[in-house]
């Protein structure tokens, strides 16, 4: 450990949490509250040791229930938040996450995905974008979701997502998982301070005499004042959908699309490889915002590829929204491994030879 | 004995009776209409109220307002009652 | 009968805070609710502070604090409003910062964040209305329902074998070094009316001087929730709750202690 | 008699609100109606109004929440400011005249102000004034026979406050005179 | 209240929550551990009045956090045990759940659903679908989940998902609304006693010599395990499908199928008397399980309706599975109320209307 | 040297007990959590009650205890282990049922759970490791972790200003009706050792008797999270841990007592 | 003096010196050897154990046996022992 | 040089298995080449191993977590257990001589035996048997230069430890030596 303290000294070779929380201090979070899990404790170190040097405030909850609310009551309280966790700890955060996101409070929070369900393994896993997308906590809301693949980007999107937190007035998740956390790659941090404090006058920073006072609340009692916040929030990710992030590798000529997030993305592209080899025309789409989900851009290739896969490191969730995405026109597949277990780049290639197999008898009886 | 008097926000009152109760001098009493939440409300029943605020501290709802003779003096009592509330 | 009340020639001596808006309290007749907030926000008032005080309330009847008190708050979690404050203070530790929780939010639910707040000494009051019952719910038993009590959810009267005895959370505060003013207090006479206020006064002067935790709980009624009238609800209160929960300063500062304070 | 008769009761908790909506639903039940009562619930309850719709239908009921009435039975001011307007063209609204201040101004519909409390201290009963707004609301609109609402009580209270059943009995009638001397004016 | 309680002595006319705790009696529940909230908080009174009268246990937890794993000690240790709550309360035990369904123990939850998110409301929604039914903990898991349209049912599944829950060694969820919790109907309780107490070798009831020990644990270290219960959990899905359950109106000769569960479709019921009215040729399919989705049941229907609409009292959650039923076959249509409000069978008939308007314009123009 | 083991003669006076199971413990080195395993298997080997004992391990470096106690065992979410006994023990109140708790499970996140279970006085055994340290997630710092020490996430010392002073949940435990029996023991010397052992008896003799709650501190180390040799740790722990967590009973049943307890 | 001696399974013990520093006798050592594990394990380094057992409590893996002879004058205490353990 | 070198370093924590992998890590970034350092991590360390893999290469890395090797590093007997069989035919394993009993058996791989602690503490440094280690690995699989690792190690210590630097430099020359003296034999 206190090797790695010097070499990321030089922030260069960084561990993924360990960019994260040094680009969350450069991206000028005011407060972090959080409590030990693996595989992320090292953004809570992290903080606690840089966060004192540097006019930061960092407090180890009693638990991650209390930190997200701590989390609520700065946010509401006007200042740049976040919070981290793993699986479990993020489930314990679903109430206040669903409070955050009706009081419409901006706020960052990390989930370093583990193996579940239950305790589980503490190894990288993708088992929880159905919470992260859908919603874990009661009632309609949504979260935005960005899903970094490498070091640098563990880095970046701490950017991105508080840019999109503050403008929105929404909670922003970073779903990464374990192997993000734990791996060293080479990482270009950020400019510390680039990132302005946008205005807040909602905040409840004190109320001056020529104001209203200013409430942070989600209670609506009378329904009809409940469904004006919720058509606004339908509203809000509806206008979200400009936000929507992707990336495309080896798309232009691809027959078969294969979709993939976080690790399982840089899996893929390894297949990519691989593939074009034996010759089989192998593409990617990254989807980079989980929430707002990329459906135009998976739908826009149903005309040019034969079906897609969809490669998780789960038993098939993200899988959902792209056949909500595609709609039918086309077959979409699943390949997915569970329970902290990572699929090897030969693997999804024979799962694709696999198809292309079935695929092709089926399309001589069905004519598909 | 000092004068004084309470009135009440009757629209706020909820009847509770709990200033009635904390009067010493049993100056007040429940009336016999109804206010609009249909609520008897409180009000004062006698001429005898000497101003002691301990209605108004007692009042849930915070519905009465009390004043007082400003006798030279008592003057500077009824500044502390002021500021002790 | 006719009354003269007529305030020619006398001087205004108490009137309802500007601190509070003008909507009326939702609180059921009698509620000791109404007695905290009005007293809190005089406090406020008269200290000057409205523009410099957040407050937090959680769920439990006094979720609505917000329509009344004319200051910033903060709706909590039920069972989260300590650590909501907490948040808040520590990224605005010049400003005044309180929670006002019910006995179900504090005591049950909320009992580890109540530990850990006052544990670390957070620098906020914490004002606790134990009217041993949950209020807003419709009347279930609470941490601190007392013994024999029957409430919708002891039917039969809390039985101490079967649930254990009333939680005396504040005791438990009150050993804690974060904890630096820790006081029960009520709102049933104009005495203890003034004892209250003056427990709120202190706490914002000790907050004011980064002292840590001050802890008021206020042993309240709940009318509706114990189906009695006001009346009969504080008369219930003085005989059974006072002498499990006796009222007085459980903390006091030193130089308060020796100074001789008044309180309880 | 329409197909569904829908009826709101809304006044203080502690009035009896909730229970005339009760037995009047049981009393449908014991005729092989189709019912189903719901009550307002939660926090508005504090220091404010308590409600209960109830359905009586001669077939299945879909929505037990519905938002306007063919019959109102109101106790107090807040809760006739309120559902005043939500009673559908032709209904009828009955209140409890002296819990009324602001009495109500529309004309497209029947209304009715029956001094129940009044009439309950007379028979030394102040909690059955709710009945005699049963008598008076089922003399009105008979959607269930008054001997249902008997029949109801008996199934419905234990056996120890049967001897309160000839006192409702008396409530009911007494609502029922009521209405017709209202109507005689 | 006490009126109530004596109306409900006949057991005739009884409130919904009333009705599912009493069935959950008879149902042969052993223990209860709950919180209380609005609008279920009855079902812990009234467990309260008579469990100790019938030998139950009954015990009001500290939190809903505490109460979820009482519930995970109580089954593991082989009880038939129950806990309900609402949308807020059902946030707080997701951790829970997944630890639950991880460790596949028998129970059930019962969430009378309010309006979210946050604080919401306490009126009736059904803005806790995905919650209920994607998994709102972490990992790959699923809840078995009924929907109750009537008090009749909130008395009946308790039944059934006990049945199920202790077949597939699942937590089971009834999820209902405020309304079907707070109103009362007319119910004819099942017999108590009628339930037999499966066999529960693994349960921890102490080490008899002869056997080995029983291990209650959602923990397996290494990903490899992990994933062999993952794989298991799957599999126990797939086999789960031949529980599906669903409920068919006026469909033999509908020309356009309304989804919708719970209330939404009593509510829809009424709209097909009035759509019939006008002579539009609406049909429902009424979902009893949510987990598992009957989606054979809405796919079947693509060849004879000419569209769906998914009637829901949320912004659009259960019409994803329609539209992953469907896929693409049909298009499929959403109406829904949010934050406790809820539709009237003449607004969903509008929306009916004005789909048939567009559809007809674009059934011209596009000849779809 | 030539070192005489020969058994010829001698009689066996202790071996590891057969209540555990022959997997080896994966902890650390001179870690107390072994300690603490073996008496408590000792002791369900001696009363005979290990067809009758369920115990819960939540998360942290003993939630492997099922691999090494040959019980019928439940492994439970972090902080919730009190919850799950309680659970278990409503169900199958004959049962033996123990829960066995790290610092940072028993007094951080599952502070609600701890307090409510004892004062419901649930009839069970708690036992609870204190080793000052979050061990299992690498080191950080515990609600125990002593002023100025150093862990992962107070990296310059544990400041009271910043976080508030080691709690000591024991005393607070204490006070609560429902506790039956509260003491803190170790596992540093055979003296103590053999104290712990005998609190451990106690409390499944009380629990036998439904006392109430039986409460067991055991003052630990963590030779790994405190980055020390195990002897070190040891010593490190009489000197800095034994000061502000004094080993001795702080409640004991009246009649034993009287009995005059030997119990530190 | 009362005679004793240990046994260890030395394919558990990690080496952590504790039932050395336990031991009044300092009849315990570490071994130069390793085990599977990897740690120099325990061993006799001493003829003059009592079997006290005071090295097997303090063991964190119950590593340690421990045998005493069985002196008919110490019998009784001897069986004491066991029963402490 | 392969393209991309996949190592394993194993054994117990303490031993600084994870900073061998990441100064060479740190040196093959020096060199412009892309690397990925991924530990294991979590409660198996608890009195177990502890171990990383380092992935040098000259093209992008996709997945860092891999479960064969071109070389392995193993520094205890419960590391050789689980890795031997993890190594690639063709593959390097290098041991630490003292820490291991059993001895490795494949034959379809180089096998190196260095005595790395008992020359660290000839250079009267226990906590540099590490670097003996990676001298050896280097010079048997020059994947990057050993100036490069000198350059890492002043990057990366802190400057009051820039003093430590030459005797890791003499014991990354010593392992080179090692190499060469067992092939010797
Ligand atoms: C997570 C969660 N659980 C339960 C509730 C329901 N609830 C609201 S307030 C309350 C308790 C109120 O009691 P108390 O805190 O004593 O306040 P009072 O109303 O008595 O003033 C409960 C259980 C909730 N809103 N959220
Ligand atoms: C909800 C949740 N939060 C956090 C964790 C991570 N975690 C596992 S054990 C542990 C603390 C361990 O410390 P302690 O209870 O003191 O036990 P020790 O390992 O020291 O014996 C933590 C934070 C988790 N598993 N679940
Ligand atoms: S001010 Fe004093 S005397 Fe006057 S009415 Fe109030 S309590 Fe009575
Ligand atoms: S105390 Fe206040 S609310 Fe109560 S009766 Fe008196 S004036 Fe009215
Ligand atoms: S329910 Fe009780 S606590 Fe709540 S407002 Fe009414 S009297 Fe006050
Ligand atoms: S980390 Fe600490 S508590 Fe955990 S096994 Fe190692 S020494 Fe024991
Ligand atoms: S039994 Fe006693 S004397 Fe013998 S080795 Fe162990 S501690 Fe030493
Ligand atoms: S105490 Fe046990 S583990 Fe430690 S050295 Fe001695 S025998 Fe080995
Ligand atoms: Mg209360
Ligand atoms: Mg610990």
């Amino acid at each position: 450990m206190d090797q790695t303290l010097e070499l990321i000294r030089e922030a260069r070779l960084m561990k993924g949490n360990e960019a994260l929380a040094e680009a969350a201090i450069r991206a000028g979070v005011q407060a972090y509250f959080g409590y030990p899990i693996t595989p992320q404790s090292e953004i809570l170190e992290y903080l606690s040791r840089e966060m004192p040097k540097r006019g930061g405030i960092v407090l180890q909850a009693e638990s991650e229930l209390a930190a997200i609310n701590m989390i609520y009551g700065a946010s509401g309280a006007g200042a740049r938040v976040m919070t981290s966790s793993s699986s479990p700890g993020i489930s314990l955060m679903q109430e206040g996450l669903s409070y955050i996101a009706s009081a419409q409070l901006p706020c960052l929070v990390v989930n370093v995905n583990r193996g579940g369900p239950g305790l589980g393994t503490i190894q990288p896993s993708q088992g929880d974008y159905f919470q992260a997308t859908k919603g874990g906590g009661h009632g309609d809301y949504h979260l935005i979701v960005l899903a970094p693949a490498s070091v640098q980007e563990m880095a970046d999107f701490v950017f991105d997502a508080i840019t999109l937190a503050e403008k929105y007035r929404n909670p922003a998740l970073i779903l990464a998982d374990g192997a993000l956390g734990q791996m060293m790659e080479k990482v270009e941090l950020p400019e510390e301070g680039s990132l302005e404090y946008p205005e807040k006058s909602w905040a409840t920073v004190g109320k001056p005499k020529e104001r209203e006072r200013n409430i942070i609340t989600s209670l609506f009692i009378q329904p009809e004042k409940m469904e004006k916040i919720n058509l606004e929030l339908q509203e809000k990710y509806r206008r979200l959908k400009e936000e929507v992030r992707y990336e495309l590798v080896s798309t232009d000529d691809a027959e078969i699309l294969m979709v993939a997030y976080g690790l399982s993305a840089r899996i893929c592209q390894k297949t990519i490889d691989l593939a074009r080899e034996k010759g089989i025309k192998l593409g990617l789409l990254r989807p980079i915002t989980l929430y707002p989900f990329p459906e135009e851009a998976v739908a826009s290739f149903a005309s040019k590829v034969d079906f897609y896969l969809v490669v998780e490191m789960n038993a098939g969730q993200m899988i959902e929204d792209v056949k909500l995405s595609v709609n039918g026109s086309r077959p979409v597949f699943h390949y997915g491994r569970m329970g902290g277990m990572i699929s090897s780049p030969e693997e999804v290639l024979s799962k694709v030879e696999e198809i292309l197999e079935t695929q092709s008898v089926s399309n001589t009886s069905t004519g598909r | 004995m000092i004068r004084g008097t309470v009135h009440f926000k009757i629209e706020i009152c909820k009847g509770c009776e709990l200033c009635i109760v904390a009067c010493p001098q049993e100056s007040l009493g429940l009336s016999n209409k109804i206010n609009l939440q249909g609520y008897r409300f409180a009000e004062l029943i006698k001429d005898n109220c000497t101003g002691c605020i301990n209605c108004a501290l007692v009042c849930p709802d915070a519905a009465i307002t009390v004043y007082r003779e400003p006798k030279s003096a008592l003057r500077k009592s009824g500044k502390e009652a002021v500021e002790v509330k | 009968m006719q009354i003269n009340d007529s305030i020619e020639g006398l001087e205004l001596v108490y009137q309802r805070p500007a601190t509070l808006t003008d909507t009326p309290f939702h609180y059921c007749p009698g509620c000791g609710h109404g007695v905290a907030h009005k007293l809190l926000m005089e406090v406020v008032e008269e200290m000057g502070i409205q523009e410099n005080t957040i407050g937090v309330a959680p769920v439990g009847c006094s979720v609505f604090a917000y329509h009344y008190m004319n200051i910033d708050m903060q709706e909590a979690a039920h069972g989260r409003a300590s650590a909501v404050a907490t948040g808040i203070k520590r990224v605005l530790p010049d400003k005044f910062v309180f929670s006002y929780q019910g006995d179900g939010d504090l005591a049950a639910i909320g009992t580890a964040e109540t530990i850990h707040t006052v544990n670390r000494g957070e620098n906020i009051l914490i004002v606790f209305i134990n009217n041993g019952i949950y209020g807003m719910t419709g009347g279930q038993m609470a941490p601190t329902t007392l013994i024999g009590q029957i409430t919708s959810t002891s039917p039969y009267g809390r039985d101490e074998k079967l649930i254990g005895y009333p939680l005396k959370i504040t005791d438990m505060i009150a050993i804690l070094p974060g904890a630096f003013y820790v006081t029960r207090q009520s709102v049933n006479t104009a005495g203890n009316v003034r004892k209250l206020k003056k427990a709120f006064q202190k706490s914002f002067e000790f907050q004011k001087l980064n002292k840590g935790t001050c802890f008021i709980e206020v042993v309240s009624n709940c009318p509706s929730g114990w189906g009695m009238t006001p009346v009969e609800a504080n008369k219930w209160m003085e005989e059974n709750m006072f002498p499990y929960y006796p009222l007085g300063d459980l903390k006091v500062p030193r130089t308060e202690k020796e100074k001789g304070s008044n309180n309880a | 008699m329409h197909k569904a008769h829908e009826i709101i009761f809304a006044g203080f908790g502690g009035q009896g609100v909730l229970s005339m909506g009760q037995i009047i639903a049981y009393a449908a039940m014991i005729e092989d109606k189709e019912v189903s009562w719901m009550p307002s619930y939660g926090p508005e309850m504090r220091g404010g109004t308590a409600n209960c719709t109830v359905i009586v239908s001669d077939s299945k009921i879909s929505s037990p929440i519905i938002s306007t009435f063919d019959s109102a039975i109101v106790l107090n001011q807040p809760s006739l400011d309120k559902f005043e307007k939500a009673v559908k063209p032709g209904g009828l609204l009955l209140f409890e005249e002296s819990a009324i201040i602001n009495l109500p101004t529309r004309s497209d519909i029947e209304i009715l102000s029956i001094p129940a409390n009044e009439e309950a201290l007379k028979l030394n009963m102040k909690r059955v004034a709710n009945m005699i707004l049963v008598g008076a609301f089922l003399e009105k609109r008979p959607i269930v026979k008054i001997e249902n609402i008997l029949n109801a009580l008996k199934k419905v209270l234990p056996e120890r406050h049967h001897h309160l059943i000839p006192v409702n009995k008396d409530a009911l009638a007494k609502g029922k005179e009521l209405v017709n001397e209202e109507i005689k004016l």
